[in-house]
């Protein structure tokens, strides 16, 4: 129940803390102090390049952000713990503290900051541009084992996983898979996406996932289930292997960082910035979803 | 103001209690014990932190030390969640006896040029390039595996190119300077003599150094490959880049495969601290602190060995 | 004067730039003793070593002129070494056996000369032993390690390994500075049995033991060849000024 | 002849496997700086990395590197002499001395990724140290301790005996004694020893990965006030190494000139090490010649 | 008889479980030379380092018994090594310069004992250097390496460097084994010299040295003290055997 609460504060905060969040300041002394966000290394690269611009504005120019990456697992832990100020994660905590550690979670507020979606990526040279869900479940899961029997070339076909504690491939097993697979032998494991990128358009016969962030023409990203992951498709939830980008505070955040996440929020940088880097503003989102999975209309 | 008080002392012999020299060597020895005490309290501080991070998940009973040991399935975020970390020992015993196999020729043939045929161009070429070999980064070994090795492997052999033949090579070249240089130690430090008694009596160099220096220098030769296996077991980056990182027990050397350090490396920053999974990570950083104790074990049985 | 061994002429041994043997020409008769004797350093080690070669050995270390021995300089390019080296046995001031036992020791060279009949090696570990007056001392033992025996028995075990391969010139350098009074006589005993088959050239600082087993010594100053004649005649009457000033002990 | 064709046969692979370490060495070399050397001028030296954009440099991560080193030197020298002018001079032959010879090998034998874990454990966490040059060099300490305290022993053993007894006969201290006659002497070994450790810690990535982290902030290059978040000299900031710097570009790099740039950093890298090994043979050489004073 | 400047009494030296010096009871008389010969390895050197403790400096050695100095026995726990050796001199056989000036060899003990003035220490050096017979030789280049001087200029400037903190007592091993004729006859000439402020102990293998320099000598054999007398008798007219066997070199 926590969550959701808090993914309607984040969610609902949004389009109006843009322009509060600089009025509550401009009212006191300027905002002065130091952030510490870290975690995902899938989220890093826009935090940092958000921090950049949040610290030239001469408005919070007394505010000092430090980016650091570390993994969803490690920014969760470091917020819950307090040694950072903000948790950067691809995934709901709830998914990261469980059992005995679930109480863990309930601490954390939840910002989500952009969307990110998941293509399944193929060796250029493989001969398919769709693949169903089943297909997807049969090649991960071993029972196919050659392109031609998803109607490609003639060509054994050779997984690049991501390890099993990767936000990316959580999303991706649970929305696109239905469920977790298993590593089989002769999967090529690697630790970042940038990895699987490069060793998908170099192997031939590779099959991986990627966030859309990644992607350029050395991969070719693969239709799912005849849907092609473009924003038009995953804004109206068409295309559903998309997650959130978080950003958790242990409580709620205090004014420096609140002044950072409203940044953050608003449209100057949601429209720009995140586009960019080939994320989905939270605010395109015609559908939400909530921790269990349950996508519903806004 | 202290001068005129050291003057005194140094004249009035026996009148001070702590004559000038006394304090000196007090200083000295507080200054060296205090070093040595931080390198023991350092020690301990390693051995005790890892060890109660990765013993947690067996106190807890979550998980049985055997079934971490013996467990060939690896599914830490599966329902039930399995830790089973066979896949990497193996991996890890695998890259790293194969490297030695592959160092341990090498290293003998370049000591015994170096001290038997050709010391002069050993010390001035072969001797630096080895060291040079040790003191590049494994990084730099990661990306030169990456690009050279593993398209290589891939071109000429059937499978993807990453896998334990891959990890085996680059690391047969980071360990070679460790094998080398005690191969080499133990051939200069041959009791004098020894080899200049055999020439005399006729025998070839190369009855020599078989007959004669291997045999006699056979325990040194198996420290310098022991502590070779050992820098292997515990490489991390380099490994990690080229092996694959699959956690399964290879049946081919040519498979993708996982070590200890690679899967530390590759999970440790998305698990949150005090996770089972996480906890489950420290008990295989435990492991490898217990490798090398016992590596450090048998080196020492060796080299006790190689005194006699 | 019986017939010559061998001799060198003009040699020369250099330590990179230091000359430690400057030309030096000297012949050795055969079935005599030659000691050689001089204060520390002055060279007398690298002259004996570069007799057989084993200069080759010292990275750093050259040699120029030339050792004749059966018609050939063995300074020659075309040299066999490791035939030579047979010919030529050496013994070395600390002793050096093989960390191997007794009977190995021994058998070693033989045997890497072709000798592979048991009966044949047994014989020649026993007739080594035997010239060396060890026989007795370690015929029970000749499986044991070598390094269990007194510095005195390993000498005269690394001269019986020596004699072992049949040499025909041995190279002695302090063969007995580093043994006892009992030790010492035994191996001055040794050479005076030995000269009957073989040329000695034995290094020693102690000139009462060069006096007593040599016939003739060469006297060594900072890398020269100051005088060289019957030992009889250096220890009584030597012709140069210096020699007179080392053996009356005025330094050294 | 039998034997003199064996020996020339083995003398021949011997040979030859030499030469192919040689080659090795060499191949390694030249592809490195094939590689990377085109990719290597002032401004990817001098700027800071681009995450999605073309021409992205290395400059902060070769900074990190170098004051990261310089840190770890300044806290290892002083520790590991101590330790290693215990280890030659006072050590007695005891059970208690054993013990720490143990100590130092395995010390010395942990795997860097341990001790990286290690300091994540006990520097970043325990200590709040967070991801910090700080919680680094303290990781790069352990992890380079136990070679500096091998270099100060060897090298203090170096001294010739007969140095120490003099100074000892004249009624110098113990101390004084090693202070002012051994360690002279003993200084070109400690320093080319230091400096081809330097090339070592300037190369470590794993230790770094859990300990300074893998990210640098935006750095003002004109700030040297060592308090202040933004200067490069803050030993509290996150810092990654141009060695991490390597081996993330290899994994994460977006930058669509990231293989370039990869090249290009190890070829630095590379080109440092070698530095390090030639400035310390050479610096080594220099220094012994003018301690003993051979003009 | 002169007075004693120091005795020994059941005086042992172990190497781990090997004993090098048994139970040796010797006096020294002050303003003599005591010249220490015996075959290598007897333990000259070993007795000679233990007079001034050197031998704590040696891992596994252990020294059992007493030495009398000034009414102290210097093995007692209490004793304060370092203003003891300052008060013994030691001199070895390969000259050990410190690697610094001339200048600084001589004064840096002094300066490390209190005297900080430069004319004290100007003073000190050029009395020490003149003792030793060094000062017109090397008062140019005072500030010049140590190491720049020919060995027989070392070792004198070591003697030096010892005479420069005023010992009573001076302990040299073999001081001139590694010298020319003409430095061995300097340095011979400097004890004569120094033999008037100081007692002198010297090891030597040049049995006619030890009869040139000294007043007693004493002969050791395998780590006993065979015989000690007035230097006449021992060569004239030994008491014992092997006295007379090594001096007249029927071994060593
Ligand atoms: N391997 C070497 N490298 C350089 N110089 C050497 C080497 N061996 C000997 N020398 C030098 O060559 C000179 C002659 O040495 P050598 O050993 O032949 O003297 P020696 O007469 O045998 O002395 P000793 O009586 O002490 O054995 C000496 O000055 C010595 O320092
Ligand atoms: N550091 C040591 N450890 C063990 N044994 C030693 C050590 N130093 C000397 N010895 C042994 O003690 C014995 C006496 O040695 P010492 O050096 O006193 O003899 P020496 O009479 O001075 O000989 P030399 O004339 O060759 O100098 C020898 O047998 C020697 O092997
Ligand atoms: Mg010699
Ligand atoms: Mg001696
Ligand atoms: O974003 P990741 O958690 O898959 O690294």
């Amino acid at each position: 129940a926590c969550g959701k609460n808090n993914n309607e504060g984040a969610a609902s905060g949004s389009p109006s803390a843009s322009d509060s969040a600089p009025a509550s300041s401009a009212s006191g002394e300027a905002l002065s102090g130091t952030i510490l966000a870290a975690g995902s290394t899938a989220l890093q690269p826009l935090v940092e390049q958000v921090s950049t611009k949040f610290m030239a504005d001469s408005k919070y120019s007394g505010i000092s952000v430090t980016v650091q990456g570390g993994g969803s697992g490690g920014g969760l832990t470091q917020v819950q713990g307090g040694q950072a100020d903000i948790g950067n994660s691809d995934i709901f905590a709830e998914e990261k503290f469980k059992d005995a550690d679930a109480d863990k979670a309930k601490e954390l507020v939840d910002h989500q900051v952009a969307v990110v979606a998941i293509a399944p990526v193929a060796n250029p040279n493989v001969g398919v541009d769709n693949l169903t869900k089943q297909q997807l479940v049969d090649i991960f899961s071993g029972k196919v084992t050659n392109w031609k029997d998803v109607g490609g070339a003639d060509q054994k076909i050779v997984i690049v996983n991501r390890p099993s504690s990767s936000g990316t491939r959580k999303t991706f097993e649970n929305l696109a898979l239905g469920g977790p697979s298993q590593d089989l032998p002769g999967s090529i494991q690697e630790d970042s996406s940038g990895t699987v990128k490069k060793l998908v358009g170099e192997t031939p016969g590779a099959i991986g996932y990627l966030a859309l962030s990644y992607l350029d023409n050395t991969v070719k990203a693969l239709k799912y289930e005849g849907v092609d992951a473009s924003v038009e498709n995953i804004t109206t939830g068409k295309y559903p292997v998309w997650a959130y980008e978080h950003m958790y505070t242990k409580g709620e955040p205090t004014p420096v960082v609140k002044a950072f996440l409203d940044y953050l929020m608003s449209d100057e940088i949601q429209k720009s910035d995140v586009t960019d880097m080939g994320y989905i503003p939270v605010g395109d989102m015609k559908v939400a979803r909530d921790v269990n999975g349950t996508v519903s209309n806004k | 103001m202290n001068s005129p008080v050291k003057r005194e002392n140094a004249a009035a012999d026996r009148v001070s209690h702590f004559p000038k020299h006394i304090r000196e060597e007090w200083v000295g020895r507080v200054y060296v014990y205090a070093c040595v005490a931080l390198l023991v309290v350092t020690i301990f501080s390693i051995v005790w932190f890892i060890a109660s991070k990765g013993l947690t998940p067996f106190v807890s009973g979550a998980i049985r030390i055997q079934d971490l040991l013996t467990g060939r399935v690896w599914k830490p975020e599966g329902e039930p969640p399995l830790f089973g970390a066979l896949p990497f020992l193996a991996g890890s015993a695998y890259v790293s006896f194969i490297a030695a196999a592959i160092a341990a020729p090498f290293g003998f043939c370049a000591a015994v040029f170096m001290t038997q045929i050709a010391p002069k161009v050993g010390r001035r070429v072969l001797q630096p390039a080895i060291e040079l070999l040790a003191g590049i980064p494994s990084v730099v070994y990661g990306f030169v595996g990456l690009s050279v090795i593993v398209p290589f492997l891939r071109d000429t052999f059937p499978g993807q190119g990453f896998g334990i033949l891959a990890g085996s090579l680059v690391l047969s070249i980071m360990i070679l300077p460790t094998v080398t240089s005690i191969a080499t130690d133990a051939l200069s430090t041959l009791p004098a003599g020894l080899k200049e008694g055999s020439f005399a009596l006729g025998a070839t160099r190369w009855q020599t150094i078989y007959r004669l220096i291997l045999p006699t220098t056979l325990p040194s030769l198996l420290t310098g490959i022991v502590l070779g296996i050992s820098r292997a077991f515990g490489e991390a980056l380099a490994v990690q880049m080229v092996i694959g990182n699959a956690p399964h027990v290879p049946t081919s050397l040519l498979q993708s495969a996982a070590t200890l350090t690679s899967i530390i490396t590759l999970e440790m920053g998305n698990t949150v601290g005090g996770s089972l999974h996480n906890n489950t990570l420290w008990s295989l950083a435990l492991i490898l602190l217990v490798m090398t104790f016992l590596f450090v074990f048998i080196v020492r049985l060796l080299e006790r060995r190689a005194k006699r | 004067m019986s017939e010559t061994a061998f001799y060198t002429k003009d040699l020369s041994v250099f330590y990179g730039e230091k000359q430690a043997i400057k030309n030096i020409s000297m012949d050795f008769p055969s079935r005599e003793v030659i000691a050689l004797i001089g204060p520390s350093g002055c060279g007398k080690s690298t002259f004996l070593r570069s007799l057989n070669r084993m200069n080759d050995v010292i990275a750093g270390a050259r040699v120029e002129g030339e050792i004749w021995i059966n018609g050939r300089d063995i300074n020659d390019k075309g040299t066999d070494v490791v035939r030579l080296r047979q010919k030529i046995g050496m013994v070395w001031q600390k002793p050096n056996p093989f960390h191997k036992s007794i009977y190995e020791n021994i058998a070693f060279g033989p045997r890497y000369h072709g000798v592979r009949k048991k009966s044949e090696l047994d014989e020649i570990v026993e007739n080594s032993l035997r010239k060396t007056a060890l026989w007795d001392e370690v015929k029970d033992r000749l499986h044991g390690s070598a390094l269990a025996l007194s510095g005195g028995q390993q000498q005269r075990l690394c001269i019986a390994r020596s004699v072992a391969v049949q040499p025909s010139i041995l190279l002695m350098d302090e063969p007995a500075s580093a043994l006892d009074p009992v030790s010492t006589a035994k191996v001055e005993e040794l050479i005076a049995e030995l000269k009957r088959d073989y040329c000695i050239v034995i290094v020693t600082h102690n000139m009462y033991q060069a006096a007593r087993v040599s016939d003739k010594t060469g006297f060594f100053l900072m890398g020269d060849l100051v005088e060289y004649d019957e030992t009889q005649k250096i220890f009584t009457n030597p012709s140069h000024r210096s020699t007179d000033d080392y053996i009356s002990g005025r330094f050294g | 002849m039998k034997p003199k064709i064996t020996d020339r046969i083995a003398t021949g692979v011997i040979i030859g496997i030499a030469g192919i370490i040689m080659a090795i060495l060499a191949g390694l070399i030249v592809y490195l700086l094939y590689r990377g050397l085109s990719h290597i001028s002032w401004h990817f030296l001098t700027s800071p990395p681009q995450s999605f954009k073309v021409g992205g440099g290395i400059g902060p991560q070769l900074f990190n590197s170098l004051y990261l080193l310089v840190l770890t030197m300044i806290i290892t020298v002083p520790l590991g002499v101590g330790a290693g002018i215990y280890m030659s001079e006072y050590a007695k032959a005891n059970k208690l001395t054993g013990f720490i010879r143990l100590v130092v090998e395995v010390l010395s034998s942990f795997p860097s990724i341990v001790i990286g874990l290690f300091g994540l454990l006990v520097f970043v966490n325990l200590f709040h140290m967070k991801y910090s040059l700080a919680a680094g060099a303290l990781a790069l300490t352990v992890f380079n301790l136990p070679l500096m305290v091998r270099i100060t022993e060897q090298a203090l053993r170096g001294v010739p005996r007969e140095q120490k007894e003099a100074g000892l006969a004249l009624g110098l201290s113990k101390w004084k004694t090693i202070q002012s006659i051994m360690l002279p002497m003993a200084f070109p070994a400690i320093m080319t020893g230091t400096i081809l450790a330097a090339g070592r810690v300037f190369g470590e990535a794993a230790a770094l990965l859990f300990t300074a982290g893998m990210t640098t902030p935006k750095l003002d290059f004109t700030n040297w006030n060592p308090a202040d978040p933004h200067s490069p000299l803050n030993p509290f900031r996150p810092a990654e190494t141009l060695a991490v710097h390597i081996w993330k570009i290899n994994s994460e790099g977006r930058a669509p000139d990231a293989p370039e740039i990869a090249a290009g950093a190890s070829a630095v890298l590379i080109i440092i090490v070698l530095l390090f090994n030639f400035g310390a043979r050479m610096l080594g050489r220099a220094i012994y010649r003018k301690f003993t004073a051979t003009k």
